[in-house]
């Protein structure tokens, strides 16, 4: 009941959003989320840590298909239904200081894609799986397209076709799985497990394919990525929040959730092939990130980098990867949204995301650079902060699964703090520009969303063995298919 | 005095289908080669009529009066087709002072 | 809670305390705060010290994370080695941070400083208490941070800011290493605790030159090469002179740098089953050390010759670890750390004194204005020097004399080093202190004394390094050697081979380094005060002196091999590959589509006659296509 | 079955209702009709009856049918807006009378048990069409299309019958079930083949009704008609004559040729895709909003077409699913075409190009929204009902273990991809364009058969099980 109440409340409180017209429409959207947050805090209390899949539920969805709408949490989905109903809130949050033209319609598009999310991450039917993989992508192009900017039309166009495109061929290869359950065939996750089981190697291949692309253009893992930048540029910055911070997550949780134990064959035989994109990913993001001069575009890029090492991470198969990824991906959730949250405070301000127009905020507005340095020390990986269990971990997976790869991976820790390092020299230290001389102290809400991320990236990077815990288990599990 | 259909069977059935078969491609080359509507309709009928014509001799062939019903149903349907095809041409001679199909070709790409 | 867990905590709170409130906080007290923690740290430490019995404690805080069988706690590990380090750490610590109060008292950013100065010790501390690898790297990067932050800290100016950024992204590539390093232990041992490493080693019968422990030791050997600024990651340290002078003297001198030697020490079992690494770490602190001090030569900037004097100490000290001298290469850490802050806070309060004037071109004469600073430094020198009885000397030829028994050739680079040590040395203290004053009028009607505040830890660090000496007086003097007696448990469970020293070679050796550095500090005397010879101005270098006044164009050698490739390199991506590689490629199945549609479309010509032609053609074609078997018989 | 008869009744009287001068009463009237007739067909549920010796047969597969046939209707005519009140030259009565009479076609199509009133059926229609698609007489499009879908239509219809007389000359029957034993008893008799009588004749009876539903190369007479016929009409084809058609071909094909599959099947496979190519790639080059629908008509017959080819018992559902959602959201689209190219139009023209939504979100929401939602629908987007009507024709054809069928899906996938690039033009051009269309006046009906279809579709979206149990 506590999951179906999960993604049935976003989705009422969207509509109610949607009734509501001017300016109470945020706040009501914003209290939602909040009582989503406490549902998802409630959920995380509750957990019992072992490997069992926990306040399940199920009904009969098309009972002819026997396809169920059958959702449920274990350790890897309530990592991500947590970042999911954490991260909304804040999200709101951030754009309080944003007057968006009819705004009701953008909160409950938010609203909305918090319940495909929170779908995504609980269903236990992989049609009701990919329903909610497809449905998260409808709101977020709206977003992006009718509130982003210059380009926005063929830019989130390109996504939306380059994704769908992806998850088509997952469908394929679902259906496949699907009509090889036996009897009257069930889309259970597990019964899907047990029928891969008998698949040949050349089966596995194929079926790794499909899964792949779509993931892979989902995340985006080189060389699919190049809607990735225009989108979370082009997007306004909810959106490109929701886009980095949440929704990417939806192809690595793919990766865990599909690929490793439907076709642990296919990725014996090209999981080499994937950790290798993974790298190139990670050092291609990187070095292009060196040199961007929009900030956007430079988190992007090195969004697009991270996301590179969780795969890697995951595809290495042992505990220390996919444990490293799922911590990460809550970390990085984290972080990206506070990053790109401060590009948006800064763009408010300055009506201008250029490094090179920018520079000296840290005298106008010292406590910004302040709340910038955590987030990018939690993006560099610095320890005790968050980001630094996740990429320790991911490492340390990578690495056992190959030291050369995994020193090359290791890579990231260095370009990662030139890219992240030169983005907060120009923009914040140095002399003020002329844009930025007029710059006016945070706002109570800008407080309010940066205070909280700072303090989880700190948080978590202290006590990461909170998740850890929760997930073990579930990971363990999975482990155990796969051999 | 023999029976109408015994006078059928006189000719072998394969003599029926390969000259209906003639005919329907008659029709056919009569439709491809025209450009006057109406004589590319008259080209459909011939092709109605070659069906007739084989509908009538198989059901001669097989006793069976069904092949004969069904070509009424032909005529039938067929009357009405053309009082609405001529009404149409002449809608459209009416418009342009010509049913050369070949010029209506507006509606394209 | 345990004295042991308090003394990363004072810092911790006189970070928070200072750090959330750095507006508010009023200056007077923000000093007093910081300083104050510094020194309960300091005190904490002294008590531990004084009450240790020998026997390591463990401390165990919390599990940080904990994946399968792998467990990685925050704990605390406190033996002879963490408290010699805490002691050092605090207490030159808090003799810095009582400077601070005076030095940085007309900044703006007083109380940030200071926070900033507290979170340094605190990550500091963490270093060198952890129990394990890992929270030995926790603290490797917060004190990585931190020098960034106090690098930068005037971050109006963008050098200072570039400055910032390459000590620490040099001390990321040294961390990669170290990371690499930790990998490797765990996936060899499952632990990173060093009580649990160390006993599997002892017990696991690993022969010397084991290769899992060769490439444990040089992937840990890369890190201590970034954090301890070794050949070829020592360049952020000359630059990261930017800082305000205390943070020289506390993270670029005294403590940080030193963490590299203090990994090495703690992982001495490794090291000493890895030959060729420890040959490695020796000849790069030989070459580093020569290196840095040839540079330091012809530098006329206060505080870039005392910066490459650092790095090449620093290798002095790396080839003592090199040849298995632990103990003798934590003696010179130690005296280091009091010499070179010495040294450090003495060109801070000639800086001062010269309102920000660092070029010793423009000083001379300055012991009469200046005569508490002029005789502390003036001791700093002699100790550093390596002229008996001060410090430098005890420390720097244990070293040599066991680089002696190591290798000859070695030594005798080591004592060409400690020539150039007492030459460049001298060389400063000489055109500060003495000869007339070359600055301009206004400094000179500036010129004062420090505070208190400031002078009270030079005279106490003048001490330290006038007798630091006797913390470890050799045994051929009569001396216990007490240091290396401590630490002498912190290396049972290592294969040293201990060679008999004979004394009277010991002391000729002793004798001819000696001598020499005399010899060289009589040179840049008759050089500098009898024939009153001033540096060029700049760009007025010739030949050898200008390539080593340009630091032998490594900078400029790095940005061609490194910077500018990886700059090219991104630009190559973004503009070839992204946009002309990948994205054609998506965006041209896109256009292939509606190229296609336009040229599909075209079947839809608009004539009926056609249409059916079509039609009939493709019921001709599937007829024929179907009934091929009968029309082929 | 009494709605064929109702319907035929109605359709009369609609002709003399138009003699009341009141053109006010048609259209409810109308809507009455089928309503009532639509109540008429749910009699026959659960229950198999033969009427008129033996030529019709209702079974709940083919209540469905009409169901849909018939709701597509009901819809088509509450949008039809009394075809404009004030224009003289239209003729509403005769219009919804001949609506009525298509429908009457159109349900014998699914019901047939003989050749006859399939080929009875299908006339009815295509007549009935060739006169709605010439109604707008002044209008040189409306004239061309007509001649040219008649001309064709016609020419089909030779083919059809051809293949009919083909096919009874070898099995000697018009019984859909006796074709079916004729064929068995061929096969026996000529040990395993079969003659070229039959062989044509199945090919032939199949081109004809694939002209019906468009099938590429067959459908060169679509976008033209659809084009050119009033969009109202245009709705009506693309949704009633094309589900008709299916459902007689499948009919057809499944039970009187199932023993030659592997005839008609082989042909079908590569006919499925190049309805699939052609469809999608030419739409994607229309600047007309219309004409886009009409390729996306033709390729939406590649999809259903998927179904007939896969030859499962689960089909029929599929198949019926696939319908209703695509003429549920084609009709919304038709509707919204409709109103937005009248208030946008230009010189007296109304204006059906993607331009003509620009803006259209700003001061009509509820039209954009039923936009989006049709549109999404065709694309097979979730949330929406053809997101469900693509993922069952897929499975249908993935349980079938003939490899052909694999790449058939990766050709529909593909084109699937190709399918989102137009049908978001009119989305994008709805919210994201920069454009101003005035707020257009909705007649309550129009609304209400906005909300539904919208509401239909969404429902469809998140519950196929509402009427996939059903069917």
């Amino acid at each position: 009941m506590l999951t179906l109440s999960l993604i049935l409340l976003p989705i009422i409180a969207g509509l109610i959003t949607l009734a509501i017209k001017g300016e109470t429409a945020k706040t009501v959207a914003l209290v939602f989320a909040f009582a989503e947050l406490a549902l998802g805090a409630y959920l995380y209390k509750s957990f019992v840590p072992d490997a069992t899949s926990q306040f399940g539920l199920s009904y009969d969805w098309i009972h002819s298909a026997g396809i169920k709408f059958s959702v449920g949490v274990d350790g890897i989905s309530l990592i991500l239904v947590f970042l999911t109903t954490l991260m909304v809130p804040f999200i709101i949050l951030s754009t309080f200081g944003n007057n968006y033209k009819n705004a009701s319609n953008l909160y409950a598009l938010i609203l909305f894609m918090q319940a495909a999310l929170v779908g995504v991450f609980t269903a236990k039917d992989v049609f009701l799986f990919y329903f909610f993989f497809e449905a998260a992508l409808i709101p977020i192009y709206f977003i992006a397209a009718i509130w982003g900017g210059e380009n926005r039309i063929k830019v989130t166009f390109k996504f939306f076709v380059y994704t769908i495109f992806g998850s088509l061929f997952m469908l394929l290869a679902l259906v496949y799985l699907y009509l090889l359950t036996p009897g009257t065939h069930s889309a259970d996750i597990n019964a899907i497990y047990e029928a891969a089981k008998a698949l040949d190697l050349s089966t596995q291949s194929y079926l790794f394919g499909a899964f792949f692309i779509a993931f892979a253009i989902k995340m985006p893992l080189f060389p699919f990525h190049t809607w990735q930048p225009d989108t979370y540029v082009e997007a306004p910055t909810a959106g490109t929040m929701l886009l980095s911070g949440i929704m990417l997550k939806m192809g690595v949780y793919g990766l865990i959730r599909f690929i490793l134990p439907i076709v642990p064959l296919g990725v014996d035989q090209w999981g080499f092939v994937a950790i290798i994109l993974s790298v190139i990913g990670i050092i291609y993001g990187s070095v292009i990130a060196i040199q961007q001069k929009d900030m956007k575009r430079l988190i992007a890029y090195s969004s697009f980098a991270h996301v590179g090492l969780m795969s890697a991470g995951i595809f290495s198969r042992n505990l220390e990867g996919i444990q490293g990824s799922l911590i990460q991906m809550l970390a990085h959730g984290i972080n990206v949204v506070g990053l790109f949250f401060i590009v948006e405070i800064i763009e408010r301000r300055a009506k201008s995301r250029e490094l090179s127009l920018l520079g000296g905020i840290t005298q106008t507005t010292p406590n910004l650079t302040v709340y910038f340095i955590i987030l990018m020390l939690g993006s560099v990986a610095l320890p005790l902060t968050n980001g630094f269990v996740g990429e320790f971990l991911l490492l340390k997976g990578v690495y056992e699964y190959n030291a050369w790869i995994g020193a090359v991976a290791g890579l990231t820790i260095i370009l990662g703090a030139v890219y992240m390092l030169r983005m907060v020299q120009k923009s914040m230290f140095g002399i003020t520009s002329k844009i930025t001389e007029g710059f006016t102290d945070l706002t109570f809400n800008e407080k309010a969303v940066l205070f909280p991320l700072s303090f989880l990236v700190i948080a978590l990077g202290i006590a990461p063995n909170i998740f850890l815990k929760l997930t073990e288990p579930a990971v363990s599990q999975l482990l155990s298919i796969i051999k | 005095m023999q029976q109408i259909p015994d006078v059928i069977r006189e000719i072998p059935l394969n003599y029926y289908v390969w000259f209906s078969a003639a005919l329907f491609c008659i029709g056919i080359i009569g439709v491809l080669t025209r450009r006057n509507a109406i004589i590319i309709f008259m080209s459909v009928e011939l092709m109605l009529n070659s069906v007739n014509l084989l509908l009538v001799a198989f059901s001669s062939y097989k006793a069976d009066p069904a092949g004969q019903i069904f070509v009424f149903f032909i005529m039938a349907v067929a009357a009405a087709e053309v009082a609405v095809g001529l009404a149409i041409i002449v809608m459209i001679y009416r418009n342009i002072q010509t049913i050369d199909v070949g010029l209506l070709n507006k509606l394209k790409w | 809670m345990s004295l042991i867990t308090l003394i990363p905590l004072f810092p911790l709170i006189g970070f928070l305390i200072n750090g959330i409130g750095f507006r508010h906080v009023p200056k007077s007290l923000a000093g007093i705060i910081s300083s104050a923690a510094a020194f309960a740290s300091f005190a904490c430490a002294l008590t531990l010290f004084l009450g240790f019995n020998g026997q390591p404690q463990i401390v165990h805080l919390f599990d940080w994370i904990t994946v399968g069988t792998l467990n990685i706690s925050m704990s605390f590990q406190l033996d002879q080695l963490s408290l010699l380090m805490l002691l050092i750490i605090t207490g030159v610590g808090t003799l810095i941070h009582i400077y601070s109060i005076g030095y940085m008292s007309h900044d703006e950013g007083f109380g940030k400083f200071f926070a900033f100065l507290n979170l340094f010790l605190f990550f500091m501390l963490l270093l060198v208490m952890g129990s394990n690898y890992v929270v030995m790297f926790i603290g490797w990067e917060g004190v990585g941070l931190c020098s960034y932050l106090l690098i930068g800290f005037w971050n109006k100016n963008s050098n200072y800011g570039n400055a910032a950024r390459k000590a620490f992204i040099m001390n990321r590539i040294g961390d990669l290493g170290f990371l690499l390093g930790i990998f490797l232990i765990i996936n060899h041992f499952g632990s990173v605790e060093y009580s649990e490493v160390f006993s599997k080693i002892a017990e696991g019968g690993y022969s010397s030159g084991d290769k899992t422990l060769f490439y444990i030791t040089i992937l840990l050997f890369i890190g201590a090469m970034g954090k301890s600024a070794q050949i070829p990651l020592y360049t952020w340290l000359p630059d990261a002179m930017a800082g305000p002078t205390p943070v020289s003297a506390l993270i670029h001198a005294a403590t940080m740098v030193t963490a590299g030697i203090y990994m090495i020490i703690r992982s001495n079992i490794m090291y000493s089953l890895a030959p060729e690494t420890l040959d490695i770490v020796a000849w790069v602190g030989l070459a580093t050390a020569l290196l840095a001090a040839s540079i330091g030569l012809f530098q006329n900037d206060i505080k870039k010759v005392l910066a490459y004097s650092t790095v090449s100490q620093l290798g002095y000290m790396f080839m003592g670890l090199g040849v298995m001298a632990y103990s003798s290469s934590f003696f010179h850490v130690m005296t280091h750390a009091f010499f070179k802050a010495l040294l450090f806070l003495g060109a801070g309060s000639v800086i001062h004194a010269m309102s920000d004037e660092q070029d010793i071109r423009s000083m001379g004469g300055l012991r009469k204005k200046l005569p508490i600073t002029f005789i502390t430094f003036l001791i700093a020198t002699i100790a550093i020097s390596g002229i008996p009885p001060f410090a430098g000397f005890f420390s720097k030829d244990e070293i040599l004399a066991h680089v002696f028994e190591h290798n000859k050739l070695m030594w005798a680079f080591g004592v060409l080093g400690s020539i150039m040590t007492s030459f460049y040395m001298f060389r400063l203290l000489f055109l500060t202190f003495f000869g007339e004053f070359r600055g301009t009028e206004k400094q000179k009607h500036h010129l004062h004394e420090s505070p208190i505040a400031m002078t009270a830890p030079l005279m106490i660090l003048a001490v330290l390094s006038a007798i630091g000496g006797f913390f470890n007086f050799p045994h051929i003097f009569g001396g216990h050697a007490s240091l290396a007696a401590f630490m002498e448990p912190l290396f049972e469970q290592s294969a040293i081979e201990h060679v008999a020293v004979d004394e009277s070679l010991e002391i000729t050796l002793m004798i001819v380094s000696v001598v020499a550095a005399l010899l060289s500090a009589g040179v840049a005397y008759f050089i500098y005060v009898v024939k009153k010879t001033v540096p060029v101005a700049e760009g007025e270098e010739t030949g050898l002196q200008k390539v080593i006044y340009n630091k032998y164009y490594i900078d400029e050698l790095y940005d061609t091999l490194f910077v500018k490739p990886i700059t090219a390199l991104s630009n190559f991506f973004r503009e070839v590959i992204e946009f002309l590689v990948i994205d054609l490629i998506v965006e041209g199945v896109g256009k292939l589509v509606k190229t296609l549609s336009s040229e599909v479309r075209l079947l839809q010509n608009g004539t009926t006659g056609y249409y059916i032609f079509a039609m009939v053609l493709s019921i001709a074609a599937i007829l024929v296509w179907s009934l091929k078997s009968f029309l082929l018989g | 079955m009494n709605a064929i008869i109702a319907l035929s009744l109605f359709g009369i009287s609609n002709l003399f209702l138009g003699f009341l001068n009141n053109r006010k009463i048609l259209l409810p009237a109308t809507l009455v009709f089928i309503l009532i007739a639509l109540g008429l067909n749910f009699a026959d549920w659960n229950h198999e009856y033969y009427w008129f010796n033996n030529m019709l047969k209702t079974n709940n597969l083919s209540v469905n049918f009409v169901t849909i046939i018939l709701l597509s209707t009901f819809l088509v005519v509450a949008i039809s807006r009394s075809f404009g009140d004030d224009d003289e030259h239209s003729h509403p009565a005769e219009y919804y009378a001949i609506l009525l009479f298509s429908a009457v076609g159109a349900i014998m199509m699914v019901t047939f048990e003989n050749l006859i009133m399939l080929f009875v059926g299908l006339e009815i229609l295509s007549v009935s069409m060739y006169v709605l698609t010439g109604s707008d007489k002044r209008s040189l499009r409306s004239n061309e299309a007509a001649l040219k879908y008649f001309l064709m239509g016609s020419f089909a219809t030779g083919i059809l019958l051809f293949g009919v007389a083909l096919v009874y000359g070898a099995t000697s029957s018009f019984d859909i079930h006796g074709i079916a034993q004729g064929v068995a008893k061929a096969k026996e008799q000529m040990g395993g083949a079969y003659g070229p009588l039959l062989y044509s004749g199945v090919i032939l009876i199949m081109v004809g009704l694939l002209f019906k539903i468009s099938a590429a190369p067959f459908h060169f007479w679509t976008p033209d008609v659809y084009d050119g016929a009033p969009s109202i009409f245009t709705a009506f084809m693309s949704t009633v004559v094309k589900t008709a058609g299916v459902a007689a071909t499948y009919r057809i094909l499944s039970i009187s040729f199932p023993s030659v599959y592997g005839l008609w099947g082989n042909p079908l496979v590569y006919i499925v895709c190049a309805t699939l190519i052609i469809g999608n790639i030419t739409a994607v080059y229309q600047q007309s909003f219309k004409r886009m629908l009409a390729y996306s008509s033709i390729s939406h017959a590649g999809y259903l077409l998927i179904t007939v080819l896969a030859k499962r018992p689960e089909t029929n559902s599929s198949l019926l699913f696939y319908s209703l959602a695509y003429a549920i959201a084609t009709i919304t689209a038709f509707a919204v075409l409709m109103v937005v190219s009248e208030a946008q139009a230009k010189n007296g023209k109304a204006d059906e190009s993607f331009e003509a939504l620009n803006g259209l979100a700003n001061n009509n929401p509820l039209l954009a929204f039923s936009l989006t939602i049709s549109m999404l629908s065709l694309a097979g987007i979730p949330l929406t009902a053809g997101f469900f009507g693509k993922f069952f024709v897929f499975s249908d054809a993935f349980s079938n273990p003939s490899s052909l069928f694999k790449w058939i899906l990766v050709i529909a996938i593909l084109m699937s991809t190709v399918g989102i690039y137009y049908y978001f033009k009119p989305i994008i051009a709805a919210y994201m364009k920069k454009g101003e269309v005035a707020k257009i006046e909705l007649s309550p009906l129009y609304k209400f058969i906005l909300i539904l279809t919208t509401t239909l579709t969404i429902l469809l979206g998140l519950a196929p099980d509402l009427v996939k149990n059903i069917f």
